[in-house]
């Protein structure tokens, strides 16, 4: 029985195009106080369009009505539990979009004097030594503008070390268990990817990885806790191993909200990292973006990270450009600096102590929501959870339903699905992280759900297979959508 | 803590139902020599109050309410308020990839008028949903180029954006892609067409140009793309300035366009986040990098949207993915949808005619370093840029940018942008400064 | 055939005090930077209360969720078309809010000193002065907080001229078609209420009015256009009834989104009359206010304004307390100011000419839907409609179906229904009032909407009377309610 | 124009439609005498770009950023972000008085839990949805109170807010209610008791205090409650600092209480819009003013709520309603519902013991003119309160009230307010200004 939502009317919406009509405005603007320039004159006629053809025509209240409404069709963080697992998906606190809209700093031009600009200049010098400090890393660069860029910014810095060793070597080396960016960014830098098979504690096997481990070998990309959720146990002999063979570890720090305040990567060997801003410091993404993935690096890098490098001279904050072993830029300017402002702001807000007991109410609300579902879901590796929990749907699937069918009748009761079918190691694995920001109200009616799909599973597994049943987009066919491309609208 | 929804009896609650008897039992299971021994050093958290004070302090050390002329790649352009507040809506500010459709159609509808409204823009037939931003749309699209055409070497103009062109040598650097760099006509600021002719060869991938390019100048396609798709290249059209496109002609001729949203309601905020989109032709659909949405139905046969193509991505492919990106900047897409919404297809000329009116306005007084047309930034000559500077920022205007910062040939120089935010009252004291004719 | 909306899930949310555990905090103050004080020792144990019994402990993110679900219940102009006759809900432009926000003037406390508030008084002067113009009145006073305040200060204004005349005379007429508000106020006057009958035309009867006043009328209380919609056309002769007589017109402004630009209350012989400023000028007033009912008065009651009233000297704006005549205060302060710059913004964005085309949309809309619609609904008075339509349910109550009935049937077609069963002269009123922010589109829907309503009376006139049927609340049962009202929680 | 949704052609069919040629036709219907014959004489629209310009000037020319001891009925609090963000949602910014139930569940419910968390904070038993502000509930109290004893006298305090005590007089003028006033003890601040024993009457429907008063000082309930309620009279308990109920022992003894909650992060906005409220016993309900939202069942059986006992109400009783009130202040009773949530039951106390801690500092350093308890506001002796705020307006700071301008009796003191807000260095400054002892 589903508790959590009721059925109500959502205002159905064309798309702009479809209302557009000659002749509404949206805008005004002001009288020109200079003499106005004829386009054709000025640019010549051949540089001139005529118009844009089929562009909207709407008015201020349209455009409102458009966009509140299709709001409407989303689902959010604000309305509920949001368990994407790997995402990280938290309460975004509201004061970080009143800071990060402070006119002094939201209209800082990226080229204006340092004189006028030391404020934002201090606000990425405060991020970065708090996130040298969460990470027990060296130094930090915050110019990557998510964790994939992140993680090429940081696999860039191991080949410019090693090449300036005089080999820049050949593989880079990631668990089976691995999130796509990291093979994707191996490639991106010139490296071979070899896959490593985790163990069946879904850890990395240490004797496995011992022979994989080469002079060839330029890191290794670990995520840890792994994305199944498990801490690498064996995470110093794995430094060791590497570091021995003069490779490096480069973690993803993907799921740094199960170790803030409890455990520091730069503690157990990590060479280089990425951060998720996004993810474990709360940034709002909507739809997907923006992000930021600063990447924390050991001393033994910094020479290589990109330019330019925030200094101190007299007490000014000045940028830094002259770093002859520099990797250069990887991003125009200095990375999503608004981001970066919410990030810091959110770190305020918690201070020391208080990233400890987010991390631990995080790993708290996994494991209360692992217990509570163990009876009714497969849970392949029974190494203890950190701060998400991995299920697969083999008993589901005896019944022909898949993960993805769950997932999709979740959506009637009112949650966002879990991660589905990743990590791939895992076949049809339901990977649920619920965050420190859930009420246990919340979670309870997530069990719920859970536990009475399960049931309906078996009593009745056609209404799970054809789910969602409440919504006003029934079932997507992706299938078509990829098969015959319609990308735009035409007229 | 105000961000943990929990008491201290329902903390209890849940141990006892995993089963443990305290908190920290949760990660016992860490390696004794793992775990922190003392808390972090950071300062204990701070009221909400506090948090606003220091923001607001910062703020306060940096320019406010400048009038200022800086462009490059950056432009100060009115945001529409409905903008800031649709994309404050919960339901957009805090949900993620639109991975499931039945309950993203919001976003999933959006992107798709944003798709097909940068194709209306740009003249192209595919875009996607957005790239970090230009400077990393740039090489991305270059990768593309170098996928579809089976060749190595990229051809960029030296008038396309400095820092773009950094991005692109690291991005290319480790991927055997050699980039070379062709010249500008110091006559009139464009493309030195007999450079690129000189350059280009059989293993030529991409020609990629600027337009407006990074000195203000529109440069012309009908020469370079024929002379690129005659060599079997393909021309690649980069813009910094979108409001550009709301006059300039579609770049129609080129095979693959990249370029920066910042202009359309999208704040400075010392340089990011911003929007890089990539759009292209119908045939090269399969290599474009990023996420796609597509038009389909639903169960019950009305229309839908879904992500599409993503056996392009890394989360398919891994390490054949056609890029390694993953997080985009969909937000700011919504922010430049809702801009294009708001201005529409009369507004965005409107508009456009303000910024040359503006900046034709200025430079008419001033010595201009290039004879190519321009649309609202423009490159003039100051005997001591660094000097104006300093003068004008004493009466709270921040000048043009020194363009010996990037172009040691062009010291002397002073890049100046003008959009409908300039003040003719500014733009004299800008003009008195560098001595132009009243 | 339902065109307007789909059903979706609509999130759950108990109450606050429901979800309230000890020890849950939303909110951090700063520490203390001077000796805390024990309250028993400042206070006498006797004064201070031990704890707010029951009173709720939530966290921020639980509150940020409460409130937005809450909303989700809601419908709202910016969701669609608001057609509630008299309330004249138009589209709350978004640039308002934030101008309303600007620091200087949200943080103004209304005791500072006049050299630190003159911003805010320009403000005040602007709009008394653009108001004096779209009315024709010579001043105006902006203390008043809506307009049933609006209209016992006019009423107070013309007592306290009367009784300086000598006789503040006895009796207040207003016609059967009047709003609640005018008698109610009348009353608080001390007026006596004398009801006029409307004629068949909806309008007042001269020849009853003629009868109807005497020495002891103090002032006609008349809403121009009237609430059926309609403009009074002997409005001169009206007026010059009563001036015969010595007897005062005080117009109702409620409706002057139908003049604003096309007449002028002050042209045709109004004395005093409110504006509601959050109706006609577009400010907000979500569940109910704010509002605010400025004044505007002919100079003959000037003097008697409620004090302060804005004075320039020596090119400052400063308030003058020194007025003898007047009725003394309304309300503490200068009224809702915050509601005044809103409206001043909203005037500035339309301007002369643009006030004129605005309400010339108005009458079109509702021209539009009254036209669409006469052939499914009785129209009692065929007069002319300006800015607003009122039909009977005359047809569909032969068939049991009440305009209640068919306005709850509304909501499930998407819309918030029109006002019903006012005004009380028409039997079972649907009075609809579209305003002109409406699109084309958005009065097809409404008009598609009622003509299909209208047929469902005739086919299944049970499936109107048991409407709402789409939203998460069913109809609600009232009756219950007021028999035994509960009016807080209880533990 | 951008609010007038409408294209020229679809003007064109909707007048087809209607049967008329043009748009002028629609209003053909009013007097050739009435119709305005030339435009209205104000100026061109305008863009939002100067609107915004606009008020920023006007911003520009008031106090910004100072620190403040103004009290007085408007307090300095800080207002918690969430509340301001909650409050701009449209479907609670854009909606109206939730007549229609089935789709107002959100208001509705809000006012449910507005009036019962008033109910909690003022130890009463029913609480109304909302009233202009406390000015306008005061007489509305006494009205009620008249209603209820049928009597027709109203006493009320001298240390009642000034402008309060304006409001009423105005009100009662014509209603047959005489108002009486009483004094206060110019020892303590307090109620003059012997005062009132010598005014109170047969005749006397009210006695109303205020406490905190308008100097600030807490009174004591006992002995007014009993001499009023011993002579048949209601008590009736106005605040204007409604933070203090976060301390203070609930008026229980009072039969009504009214109250502005400007101190539950309302702006201060030079004055409004504010929210008042009344509250009172049970059996006093039919004669309360203003919305009431009761609980019930829907036809589903499921909770609901909506608005009752309209027949107190003008739309229904016309004449013989209780008030003539009919729009609110709802929005800002949501915003206070929305301050009570974030703070909750600890947050209020620790808040008001703040308020408390700093005006006890700034107050042991000064010399006061009343001896009673005092909860954020008390007044200070003053040689010249002129010359000392004038002397602080320089430093950014605003002083406090001089009493003199509504207490000539009191002139030569300051009424001085301290918040949570009230920063010790700046209170610093206010006592060396003032010559207290450091
Ligand atoms: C484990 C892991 N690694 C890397 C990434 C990539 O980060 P981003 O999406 O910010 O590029 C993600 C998130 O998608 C992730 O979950
Ligand atoms: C005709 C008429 N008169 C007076 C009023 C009362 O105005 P307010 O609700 O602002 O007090 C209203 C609105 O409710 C109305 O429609």
């Amino acid at each position: 029985m589903i508790r959590k939502v009721k059925s109500h009317p959502t205002q159905d919406e064309p798309l702009l195009f479809e209302i557009s009509s000659p002749g509404k405005k949206g805008y005004q603007l002001p009288d020109l106080d200079v003499p106005v320039i004829d386009p054709e004159v000025a640019l010549g006629v051949s540089s001139v369009r005529k118009e844009i053809e089929h562009f909207p025509e709407v008015s201020e209240v349209e455009v409102i009505r458009h966009f509140t409404r299709l709001s409407t069709w989303n689902y959010a963080i604000d309305l509920g539990l949001y368990p994407l697992g790997s995402c990280t998906m938290k309460y975004n606190p509201r004061v970080n979009e009143l800071v990060a809209r402070t006119e002094g700093l939201a209209w800082a031009h990226p080229y204006q004097p340092e004189t006028v600009s030391q404020g934002v200049m201090e606000i990425a010098a405060a991020l970065e030594s708090a996130l040298a400090e969460i990470t027990g890393m060296d130094a930090v660069t915050l110019q990557p503008a998510a964790g994939a860029h992140g993680e090429m910014t940081g696999i860039l810095l191991v080949r410019a070390a090693l090449e300036k060793q005089g080999n820049p070597r050949k593989k880079i080396l990631c668990p089976d268990s691995a999130h796509g960016t990291n093979p994707a960014t191996a490639q991106m830098v010139g490296y071979e990817v070899v896959n490593i098979k985790s163990n069946d504690l879904g850890m990395v096997d240490v004797a496995t990885l011992d022979a994989a481990v080469d002079e060839d070998v330029a890191a290794l990309m670990l995520t840890n806790p792994n994305t199944v959720g498990v801490f690498e146990q064996d995470i110093a002999r794995i430094a060791g191993i590497l570091h021995d063979k003069g490779a490096m570890l480069y973690m993803d720090g993907a799921n740094m909200n199960a170790l803030c305040g409890v455990a520091r990567p730069g503690d157990f060997g990590v060479d280089v990292m990425h951060l998720n801003l996004h993810k474990t410091f709360s940034t709002p993404h909507g739809g997907g973006g923006p992000g930021s993935g600063a990447v924390a690096m050991k001393s033994h890098l910094e020479p290589y990270a990109p330019v330019p490098r925030l200094k101190k001279e007299n007490d000014k904050w000045t940028w830094d450009y002259h770093r002859p072993d520099s990797i250069g830029r990887v991003r125009a300017f200095y990375g999503n600096f608004g981001v970066l402002v919410r990030a810091l702001a959110y770190i305020m807000a918690h201070g020391g102590p208080g990233l400890r007991n987010a991390t631990m109410d995080a790993i708290l609300n996994a494991n209360y929501i692992r217990k509570a579902l163990e009876p009714y879901y497969e849970l392949p590796y029974k190494s203890p959870a950190m701060h998400e929990v991995v299920f697969s749907d083999d008993k589901q699937v005896a019944l022909g339903v898949k993960t993805g069918d769950i997932a999709k009748r979740l959506i009637d009761y009112g949650f966002h699905p879990y991660t589905v079918s990743f990590p791939l190691i895992i076949h049809g694995a339901l990977m649920i992280e619920p965050t420190e920001t859930e009420s246990k109200g919340e979670l309870d009616l997530f069990i719920d759900a859970m536990q009475s799909i399960a049931k309906e599973v078996e009593e009745d597994s056609e209404l799970v297979k054809t789910a969602p049943h409440t919504t006003r987009t029934s079932r997507v066919d992706e299938v078509t959508a990829a098969r015959k491309p319609i990308v735009r609208w035409k007229p | 803590m105000r961000y943990l929804p929990k008491s201290p009896s329902e903390r209890q609650q849940m141990l006892e139902a995993i089963g443990v008897s305290s908190i920290d039992d949760l990660v016992a299971q860490l390696p004794e020599d793992v775990r922190l021994k003392n808390p972090l050093n950071l300062p204990p958290g701070k009221s909400e109050f506090e948090i606003v004070d220091y923001f607001k302090a910062r703020g306060a050390e940096c320019a406010n309410g400048y009038a200022s002329f800086l462009g490059a790649g950056v432009y100060n352009h009115y945001r529409p308020v409905v903008a800031d507040v649709l994309v404050q809506r919960s339901e957009f500010l805090t949900s993620y990839t639109p991975y499931q459709a039945e309950i993203s159609q919001g976003h999933l509808t959006q992107i798709f008028e944003f798709q097909s409204m940068i194709c209306q823009l740009t003249g192209m037939e595919v875009a996607n949903a957005s790239m970090y931003d230009g400077s990393s749309a740039v090489p991305e699209a270059a990768m593309m180029a170098v996928r579809i055409t089976k060749r190595s070497q990229t051809l960029v103009a030296k008038s396309v954006h400095p820092e773009y062109r950094e991005v692109l040598s690291t991005y290319a650097k480790y991927q055997g892609m050699p980039v070379t760099e062709f010249g500008y006509d110091s006559q009139t600021g464009r493309i030195d067409l007999d450079d690129l002719k000189s350059k280009i060869n059989d293993d030529t991938a991409s020609v990629i140009i600027q337009s407006p390019n990074f000195f203000g100048c529109v440069e012309e396609l009908e020469a370079v793309a024929e002379l690129a798709q005659s060599k079997g290249a393909l021309l690649i059209y980069v813009f910094a300035e979108a409001v550009s496109l709301g006059i300039l002609a579609p770049p129609v001729q080129a095979d693959i366009v990249a370029g920066e949203l910042q202009s359309f309601a999208i704040s400075p905020s010392y340089g990011g986040p911003f929007a890089g989109i990539i759009a292209t032709k119908e045939k090269y659909i399969r290599q474009i990098p990023g996420r796609l949405v597509g038009e389909t139905k639903d169960s019950r046969g009305n229309r839908a949207f879904c992500l599409t193509l993503s056996t392009r991505e890394q989360h398919i492919r891994r390490e054949k993915a056609t890029s390694n990106i993953c997080t985009n900047q969909a937000l700011i897409a919504l922010v430049a949808t809702i801009y294009l919404s708001i201005y529409g297809k009369e507004g965005l000329r409107e508009l456009a005619i303000q910024n040359l009116s503006k900046a034709h306005y200025l430079a008419s007084k001033l010595e201009r370093r290039f004879e190519a047309p321009f649309f609202n930034e423009f490159v003039a000559k100051a005997s001591d840029v660094a000097a104006v500077n300093e003068q004008l920022l004493e009466k709270k205007i921040i000048g043009g940018l020194d363009l010996g910062r990037f172009y040691p040939e062009l010291a002397g120089n002073v890049l100046l942008c003008a959009t409908e935010m300039s003040k003719k009252a500014d733009m004299d004291t800008v003009i008195e400064a560098l001595g132009g004719r009243a």
